[in-house]
């Protein structure tokens, strides 16, 4: 009952969330991640975003997703997991990323879709660009994406 | 023998290109693979780089075989 | 931009947790609990639940949620929470509660939206009634609601 | 001076009542409602029981005053 797609539509919510409801499940958590338009500095000082663009590798963007499902599947006591993560250009408030996990107990559900979308933003190979305001910039994730893969 | 390399985001806006074929030497690694593009496009040298092989983390030593995909990568920033 | 509702309709999910997306916010985190079918015993047997009816002392019901919505946006970063629960007869796989947290990162979102639930089931008046083949009965919790209120 | 007592779910069962009125006496607690309660509602006994005053949670000794609501019921189990 698992699934991942990448989609350059606006995704439907309730579709990733409510998309397979299992029998022997009493709780699904989703993250929903979207596009803010406003963002605070460390220094105090908001940034405005007028739109962003995300870009995929996507065949092995899918792969990486089947994996981390796999691994999530195996680390917690979970059901089903669905995720979709948009392509292309978004505006202010569509989502970027819904992951949704269902389980028998909301605990697990809670931790394993936490780690999906932390494990997410480290290892599928998709970028993010901002347009703000006189400007744009790819955003560059903060770790390698693996130990023995290949920061410079 | 040869090999494709593909960009994405700031990879392919830094050289400007999304994919490009090399002839290689019999035997390069990943690493070597890697080095080469470093110097024949000199914009990807502000990035901290990272590289799939055929769709998979590999590390630098692995070997890359006749007929292979490289992606040349910045930090992902997915999610 | 906080609500708290009860309904005895079945809960338009999407409703809850996309009814407001603040522009300082890039994660909502939603939890989805719903009638479980099947529910393994510790001791390895399942029961098979019929459907479930909720009870709530309404007025004294919406107060808690308020508090706990107040407490938990002064304790975590977050922006926005909706809450709704269910009340009457619910059926297999339909929603009992739905909580939505919005916060400008998703770690705060998931933080208070698990502790949203944990409290919500400790403090706010409302009762299960399972119906199983054979037989039914209303569910009680395990903790007194207040370290000061009354445990006999 | 008097108090209308709230049962509900496991409590209503039991009673089998959803509402009872009493009369109390002047500076009657809480505590001494429910032990009355108790009482008069011997099915109430194999449960634990809490107690809310006027829609609040409260310690058993606070005073009763007329008028007031209270509300017993079992440990709750919503979510």
């Amino acid at each position: 009952m698992d699934f991942y797609e990448l989609s350059t539509e606006v995704i439907d919510f309730a579709s990733v969330s409510r998309r397979f409801v299992p029998a022997v499940c009493g709780a699904t958590v989703t993250l929903d991640g979207y596009a803010r338009k406003f963002t605070k500095e460390k220094d105090g000082t908001v940034r405005e975003t007028e739109y962003l663009v995300y870009e995929a590798y996507e065949p092995m963007a899918l792969k990486e997703m089947a994996k981390l499902i796999e691994r999530a599947k195996t680390e917690f006591e979970i059901s089903a997991v669905g995720i979709i993560h948009r392509l292309g250009r978004l505006e202010i408030g569509e989502s970027s990323v819904i992951i949704s996990v269902a389980a028998p107990h909301r605990k697990a559900a809670f931790a394993a879709c936490e780690w999906l979308i932390t494990e997410l933003k480290r290892t599928v190979p998709i970028w993010k660009k901002e347009i703000y305001a006189g400007g744009e910039s790819w955003v560059e994730g903060e770790a390698p994406a693996r130990p023995n893969s290949l920061p410079e | 023998m040869g090999c494709t390399v593909l960009f994405f985001g700031a990879t392919a806006d830094a050289t400007e290109k999304r994919q490009i074929d090399l002839d290689l030497e019999a035997g390069s690694t990943v690493g070597q693979v890697l080095e080469n593009v470093r110097h024949s496009h000199s914009g990807l040298n502000e990035h901290k780089l990272l590289v799939a092989l055929n769709e998979e983390y590999v590390s630098l030593d692995t070997p890359v075989q006749n007929g292979d995909t490289l992606a040349v990568f910045t930090a992902v920033s997915g999610g």
